[in-house]
């Protein structure tokens, strides 16, 4: 489809994804035929409108989609060169992968700690506190409020917090969904130091967001996706100079140049029988 | 596969015998002429019990009851009237739902000449109507004095206001229990109900006055505070009409609560299970049951010996217990209306309804007392009842303590509708 | 006042053995958000196994845990064959398959043990003790003490233990628990388990002394209903607060109502738990310990 | 996908949206229900009318059920009390008043609505799993009230009920064709299913007029159905009132055709019973209701029928081991559970596929 | 762009709202003209849809008053609210998913019909009659909003984009005078962005609707409204032009971070 080739890959990656295909209810099409690769050490952006599937991409990595009634009816996942289609989600973690969700998704009513010790849940207790020890150290905030609930935090803790869970489980790749969704524009920064922090510990991200601005800024290499199919890849300095993602995610943020007014989209004259 | 092959003809077949059931039916009033249920030399009868729910315990011993009654009949007097074999043709009912008693009642009425048993107080209610409007005649095999004076029923035994005259007269009179105060303590159906207005004449009668009318759910489990209630009032003589699940709840927790009034217990109050429960001394002390008959477990009488060996023969593997004899004695009561309509030459519904009334009394091998049928108006159930208490070794758990008591309340309880 | 601790020691001991069938809700409606009518069946089923294996000259105790294990993994096949399938579905639905079950669970035991009355053989028969001219049985205390103890530790479980707090985190939202490697399917099955546990415990007291085990024992989860939403459906302290209160409350208006108002009609004593129960509803809607759901748009 | 649902006909006006029969298949099917209504009492036998009478009966109620719980999203274990109200009011309005037929019907069913109208508000402020057990506490509230006000219900002994369907020379008891007399059962399947019709009629004009879609907004949205100006209070507490007419317009006929009602006719069992019509029938369907209805009242027949060669099964438990009333029970429990989870939409989604292949029949894909 | 007019159409003045302890709201007023595009910008959980809830009647505010012209709505029903002319739409979309887009749109119409449980039974006459006179409201709405292929599809079949049109189109059945769009472009790629767009604008000046819409998306807001009220934490940081409220120091400090 493109002309840009994906870049090489001298070791197998941390996470491929190949031609997979996913539907809901046996009928709905969602993925169809996505390829992608998250290098070791690596973060890499997936962009996209809502209901372009990156969630559902996310899901059929981390094993949710028997959750949502859906199945991967074709292509392959492996994590270091392990096949996880099909596994149940629990051995996924198991295997190195954690997840932040779109919206956080906190166990409101679980205090602070709790929901670090669910993140742990599928690690030995010793490993476990360990893991606490070092999210705590990371997050000196999260240790302070360890016994408030979850629920009452503010918006950039709660973001902590998720993270934080997903640590727990001492993950080799994470996957971030929307974590800019609803923040502030100022606390979007403060999750865009997050997550190079959680990189320069040794975790690699793959990062779904539409807020592309933020996303190829933290990124090394982007995927955009379009109507379940990858559409655009390439190494972020690229994928932001194209003139197409431009258009339809970047809307001239990057460079500042002009871009046209959602006031000035032409107004198709329809005939009406407008009685109200 | 084959049996799905097997079950689709079955239901194709029932299909047709619904259709063929159908014609005849719609083939005009001339189906009169032919009487249901009688064809040839067979003659059917009916019994819609509770088989398969917690009242089974009741209704499955009665049908094995009535069943081995007429397989001694058909093989060694060659039938009724020497000539004609009974068949029983039972449904399944469901005692918490009386209307099933009614479909089922649709479902055979045609095949049938009677029904030799209904049980269920609600159930027999149900079909009163239907009974009347198809001269139908049944046997009824609870026991409710509203019955006594109904066309289509032939009730037998005593009714529960009479087992509970003559239960508590019987403690109050010649039980050493003279002067004592009087409670019961009920289930709240029909039955309980019942049992109630018995002691409610009594008191009339005797001139007392019942001190605690308490009543309990068929589903309790705590009996502390009914039971403590009538240890307070100081009960001494108190009526219990309960079924067996029950039973032993309620007498567990007198007995842990060390009150030791004499229990009169209704027939469906006792189970055999319970003289092997941990307040089997219990009951040896102040149980007493009040019955039909004058000598269950007494085998020296020669209708018990007889009933044993049918029960032996035909239904080896029916535990002899009061609701099996219950089920053997309506087959008496049946037995006595068919003969007498033989005799009469109308084996039709409308013969068989004029044979009820001309059945005066019932032989009953001496196992219970005498029910005069005859004329509706003149129609008067065994009076009397027999009082039994818990021996763990008799086969039914119980033993005579005393048989055919009767109270002069008893003798004077007028049967008319409530 | 010897009365009213007579009646207050039988409320509460009723009460405990509604406090286990109320935790056995909770612990399965905390898991998955429903109202396991087929409780009652899981009830009886205890019940006629521990008369089988006494009658089979197991020890007692030892014929209780073996009823308990044989329910538990009873809870968890249905878990495993039924209620998986229903995740995501309607809570109503979800609610009728359990009460499909009951019919199931109870026809079963009628196929095996059909309707007589079965004693189970219990050790503490009807032995009592009295103190203060209150008598007390000896089944009584063995009641409350085990419903405490199932208390102690489900709060154990569910406030300090990683699968306990996991448990929790499932309840509030499963997609994320699962997304943490915590299986839904893993802590609803041990939610039937552990609510198959309970209710064989329940039955046991039930059936025992001279009670005696027929399928009406079943109908005991039905009449600790009230009790398990007056203290709220997500709450153990709730489930063990409710099922007090309900016994006590039985108790005393079958003791102090029922005599001195006949006019109420018989057996209000039945009635008056679910009037409790609907008048703290209204002023509570989420029981006296149950969270409230946030009504959002 | 989206061809799977469009409207395949060609409409030209709005009203043929409307139209009760909109296809020939449609038409031609009504036309064979009408007709099997006239023909089948006239080949069934007595037992089978009978259960057919039921089977018209439950239905009403399952309509009724449907309402409220299919429609309006609003779970109730308590429909048995209004079923029951609705045959303690024939007994008294018919019975002691000597109200004649179409009266006292319409007087047992607005008694019914009366009743749900005041325990409707009751409703408002619970959700899910709540409601169903405070509905639970309306049947043992109603039970109670059945056994104990002896001088209206007879008490637990039930009372005897006269209410005969009867309007001038017509009496839905006696009919005759010609000089052939109907039997009792004839003439009420004739009663109770031109009943079902009239009634199911005017649920499916609710069903698809302006409180209707009322109803499914506030069961798929309740707070966006508030801010679009529907009233909660106003349609919940008309949903209940509407189905607990309808339940008491049931036990009414159920009332006359038994001619005797005890309270362990209303007991929670009816209710189950109600509630597992709707959903092997179809939740949010008014055809689904009757169908439901009518499966689960001929069922456990049917099976009684084909029991001799069923094996492991015996008729009368006379040889111990499973009956078939366990069985039936048992797959009465089966049956909820199996479309709960296999045919959730139930037996009208089943149904509708049905149509669709024969409505491109001989073109069937 | 910049309307002037004596009378607004909408006057919240001094809304204060609180749940249990927490302030959701603390001491927010302003007033929106008829015919008026109106944004409200600011974080989640800064009390943008709090607003929308004391607007349309959810929320009883503890402190404070609205008025839509002259009527005063706090502390009315929800019900009263919509038939007074206020409509919304939903963060998370709030459509009935089992009913077609025909029947949604026809709720829409709910609160201008009369036919009631009983008439509904007896269908033929008044009932039919209002049945298809509404019908014909619904199908314009259906053609300005170019929904006529999904009419008789249920919601729950639809993709995204259309569902967030369909509940426009919900909204704008109830003919209303003031339009609350909560976030109507959220999850929309660029091209269905602006075909939203373009419907706001239509039905705002073709219409004469006057609108108060949160959104995140920054040119989405400064391109299309005519006065912005930034927010946080419940207080208003600012209200003015888009041009002033982007400039405006607290907006930058608390929400912008940088200049968008």
């Amino acid at each position: 489809m493109t002309a840009l080739p994906p870049a090489p890959e001298p070791a197998a990656p941390l996470l491929s994804v190949r031609n997979l295909e996913v539907v809901y209810s046996d009928v709905i099409l969602v993925l169809r035929g996505v390829s992608l690769s998250v290098p070791a050490r690596g973060i890499v952006a997936l962009l996209g409108a809502n209901g372009a599937g990156k969630t559902t991409l996310l899901r059929a990595i981390t094993g949710l989609l028997p959750l949502h009634r859906g199945r991967i009816t074709k292509g392959q996942v492996d994590v270091e060169g392990t096949a996880i289609v099909g596994a149940p989600a629990p051995a996924i973690v198991r295997h190195g992968v954690a997840q932040v969700m779109e919206g956080r998704r906190l166990f409101v009513e679980l205090t602070v700690e709790e929901n670090l010790r669910v993140g742990g849940f599928t690690r030995p207790a010793t490993a476990a506190s360990e893991s606490l020890e070092r999210v705590y150290a990371m997050f000196p905030r999260l240790a302070e409020r360890r016994k408030a609930i979850a629920g009452y935090l503010s918006g950039g803790e709660q973001q902590m917090v998720a993270i934080g869970r997903a640590l727990m489980s001492a993950p080799r790749l994470l996957l971030l969904d929307e974590p800019s969704l609803g923040l502030a524009p100022k606390i979007v920064e403060q999750v865009r130091e997050i997550i190079e922090q959680v990189h320069a510990q040794g975790t690699s991200v793959l990062l779904v967001e539409q807020n592309a601005v933020m996303a190829l800024a933290v990124a090394h290499y982007g995927y955009v996706m379009e109507h379940g199919k990858i559409v655009r890849d390439g190494p972020s300095e690229e994928l932001r100079a194209d003139q197409d993602v431009r258009d339809f995610y970047l809307g001239g943020a990057v460079t500042g140049e002009l871009r046209r007014s959602f006031h000035d989209v032409k107004t198709y004259r329809r005939k009406k029988r407008w009685s109200a | 596969m084959s049996l799905v092959t097997v079950q689709v003809r079955s239901l194709v077949g029932s299909g047709a015998l619904a259709v063929a059931l159908a014609a005849c039916a719609g083939a005009g009033g001339d189906a009169a002429a032919r009487t249901p249920g009688i064809s040839g030399d067979t003659i059917y009868i009916g019994a819609l019990t509770p088989l398969s729910d917690a009242v089974a315990v009741i209704g499955k011993p009665m049908l094995a009851g009535l069943t081995a009654y007429f397989d001694k009949v058909n093989a060694e007097g060659g039938g009724v009237a020497g000539k004609y074999k009974v068949k029983i043709l039972a449904e399944d009912i469901t005692y918490a739902n009386p209307s099933t008693g009614a479909q089922k009642y649709q479902k055979i009425r045609d095949q049938v000449a009677l029904f030799g048993l209904v049980v269920g107080t609600d159930q027999v209610n149900g079909l009163l109507p239907l009974l009347a409007e198809d001269t139908v005649m049944a046997v009824p095999t609870t026991f409710d004095a509203e019955w006594v004076r109904n066309e289509n029923l032939l009730p037998w035994g005593p009714p529960y206001q009479l087992q509970a005259i003559n239960g508590v007269g019987h403690a109050l009179t010649s039980g050493g229990y003279a002067g004592k105060t009087v409670c019961t303590l009920t289930l709240a159906t029909g039955y309980g109900q019942a049992t109630v207005e018995g002691v409610e004449y009594l008191a009339k009668n005797m001139g007392f006055t019942v001190a605690v009318n308490a009543t309990f759910k068929q589903d309790d489990q705590e009996f502390v505070a009914p039971v403590t209630q009538l240890k307070n009032a100081g009960c001494a003589v108190v009526m219990l009409a309960s079924l067996p699940g029950v039973t032993g709840k309620v007498l567990g927790t007198a007995a842990q609560l060390g009150y030791a009034p004499r229990w009169v217990g209704t027939t469906p109050s006792w189970h055999h299970a319970l003289a092997a429960s941990p307040i089997k001394d219990y009951l040896v002390k102040n149980y007493w049951m009040s019955g039909a008959g004058p000598a269950l477990g007494d085998t020296t009488q020669a209708g018990v010996r007889t009933m044993l060996a049918v029960q032996a023969k035909y239904a080896p593997n029916q535990q002899p217990d009061f609701y099996y004899y219950a089920g053997y004695f309506a087959g008496f009561t049946v037995q006595a209306v068919l003969e007498q309509a033989v005799k009469s030459g109308t084996l039709t519904r409308a013969g068989l309804k004029a044979a009820s009334q001309l059945v005066t009394t019932v032989p009953s091998d001496g196992l219970f007392g005498e029910y005069k049928y005859g004329a509706v108006s003149a129609r008067d159930p065994q009076r009397s009842a027999t009082i039994f208490k818990v021996n763990p070794a008799a086969s039914i758990g119980l033993e005579v303590v005393v048989a055919d008591v009767l109270i002069p309340a008893a003798q004077s309880y007028a049967f008319s509708k409530r | 006042m010897t009365d009213f601790a007579q009646f207050l020691i039988a409320g509460l001991s009723l009460g405990a053995v509604y406090a286990l069938i109320c935790l056995a809700f909770v612990v399965v409606y905390r898991a998955s958000l429903v109202i396991n009518f087929s409780l009652g069946g899981m009830v009886v089923l205890g019940a006629y196994l521990a008369y089988q294996f006494v009658a089979w000259r197991v020890p007692f105790f030892l014929a209780v845990l073996l009823a308990s294990l044989v329910v538990a993994l009873v809870g968890l096949a249905i878990e495993r064959l039924v209620l998986r399938r229903m995740v995501g579905q309607p809570v109503f639905a979800v609610i009728l398959i359990t009460l499909g079950l009951l019919y199931v669970l109870e026809q079963v035991c009628t196929t095996f043990w059909g309707y007589d009355l079965r004693m189970l053989g219990d050790p503490w028969g009807l032995r009592t003790f009295a103190v203060a001219g209150v008598t007390i049985k000896v089944v009584d205390l063995w009641t409350i003490a085990a419903s405490a103890v199932a208390l102690g530790l489900l709060f154990f479980v569910f406030r300090r233990t990683t699968i306990g707090i996991a448990m929790r985190a499932a309840a509030s939202d499963p997609e994320a628990a699962l997304a943490h490697g915590v299986s839904p399917r893993t802590i609803q099955g041990l939610a039937w388990a552990l609510a198959g546990v309970l209710a064989v415990i329940a039955g046991v007291f039930i059936g025992s002394g001279s009670r005696g085990v027929d399928l009406s024992v079943s109908a005991v989860a039905l009449r600790a209903f009230p009790a398990t939403i007056l203290g709220g459906l997500d709450s153990t302290e709730g489930a063990v607060a409710g099922g007090l209160i309900v016994g006590v409350v039985e108790v005393m208006s079958a003791a102090y109502i029922t005599p001195n108002a006949p006019s109420l009609g018989s057996n209000i004593h039945v009635v008056i738990p679910y009037l409790l129960m609907i008048a703290v509803m209204l002023v509570r809607p989420y029981g006296l310990f149950g969270t409230a759901e946030v009504r959002r748009a | 996908m989206t061809a799977r649902w469009r409207n395949t006909r060609l409409t030209t006006e709005y009203a043929d949206d409307l139209k009760l029969f909109r296809s020939r298949l449609a038409q031609s099917g009504a036309a064979l229900l009408v007709l099997a209504w006239l023909v089948l009492p006239l080949l069934l036998g007595e037992y089978w009318s009978t259960i057919l009478v039921y089977a018209g009966i439950a239905s009403i109620g399952a309509i009724g059920l449907n309402l409220l719980t299919g429609y309006t999203g609003q779970v109730s274990m308590g429909h048995a009390v209004f079923y029951g109200i609705g045959a303690y009011s024939a007994a008294v309005f018919a019975g002691r008043w000597g109200l004649p037929f179409p009266l006292w019907l319409i007087a047992a069913a607005v008694a019914g609505g009366v009743v749900g109208g005041l325990v409707g508000p009751f409703a408002l402020r619970l959700r899910g799993s709540y409601l169903v057990i405070v509905s639970l506490g309306l049947l043992v509230l109603g039970t109670h009230v059945f056994e104990n006000w002896s001088s209206v219900t007879g008490g637990l002994t039930g009372t005897t009920v006269q209410a005969p369907v009867a309007l001038g020379p017509v009496d839905v008891g006696k009919l005759s064709i010609g000089s052939a007399r109907l039997s009792r059962n004839q003439g009420w399947v004739y009663f109770t299913w031109a009943m079902v019709a009239i009634l199911g009629l005017a649920a499916r004009n609710i069903a698809k007029s302006r409180p209707g879609r009322a109803l499914q907004a506030i069961r798929d949205r309740d707070l966006a159905a508030e801010v679009i100006g529907v009233s909660l209070v106003h349609y919940k507490v008309g949903a209940f009132v509407v189905s607990s007419g309808y339940a008491a317009c049931a036990g009414a006929m159920y009332a006359s055709y038994a001619r005797y009602v005890s309270p362990l006719d209303f007991s929670l069992l009816l209710s189950i019973q109600f509630i597992a019509m709707i959903v092997v029938g179809g939740i949010g369907t008014i055809h689904g209701s009757i169908l439901g209805a009518v499966l689960l009242t001929i069922l456990p027949r049917a099976i009684e029928a084909v029991s001799g060669s069923l094996p492991f099964v015996s008729a009368n438990g006379t040889g111990g081991g499973l009956t078939v009333q366990s069985l039936n029970q048992a797959l009465f429990g089966l049956l909820i559970i199996g479309f709960l989870l296999f045919e959730p939409l139930g037996l009208a989604e089943v149904w509708r596929r049905l149509s669709r292949y024969f409505k491109a029949w001989p073109f069937s894909y | 762009m910049e309307r002037v007019s004596s009378a607004p159409l909408l006057h919240v003045e001094h809304l204060t709202l609180r749940f249990g302890g927490v302030t959701a709201l603390t001491d927010v007023s302003f007033t929106v003209q008829p015919g008026e595009l109106f944004a409200i910008i600011g974080p989640n959980g800064a009390g943008k849809t709090s607003i929308f809830n004391c607007l349309n009647g959810v929320y009883r505010p503890q402190e404070g008053s609205i008025s839509l012209g002259t009527t005063r709505i706090t502390g009315r029903s929800p019900v009263a609210i919509a038939s007074l002319g206020i409509a919304r739409t939903f963060q998370n979309l709030a459509l009935f998913s089992n009913l077609t887009v025909l029947d949604n749109l026809m709720l829409g119409r709910h609160h201008r019909m009369r036919t009631s449980l009983l008439t509904g039974a007896l269908w033929w006459g008044p009932a039919k009659r209002e049945e298809l006179k509404e019908r014909r409201h619904c199908e314009d709405i259906i053609e300005l909003l170019e929904l006529e292929p999904y009419r008789f599809l249920p919601v729950a079949m639809l993709p995204y984009g259309v569902r967030k049109r369909v509940e426009v189109a919900r909204a704008l059945a109830m003919e209303p005078t003031l339009l609350l769009l909560d976030e109507p472009a959220a999850g929309m790629n660029l091209e269905e962005t602006e075909d939203m767009a373009r419907y706001i604008r239509e039905i705002n000046e073709e219409l004469q609707v006057a609108m108060l819409l949160v959104e995140h998306d920054m040119h989405f807001v400064m391109d299309l409204a005519h006065r912005v009220m930034a927010m946080d934490f419940g207080r208003v940081l600012a209200i003015g032009t888009p041009e002033e409220v982007r400039l405006h120091p607290a907006v930058i400090d608390a929400y912008l971070g940088v200049t968008a």
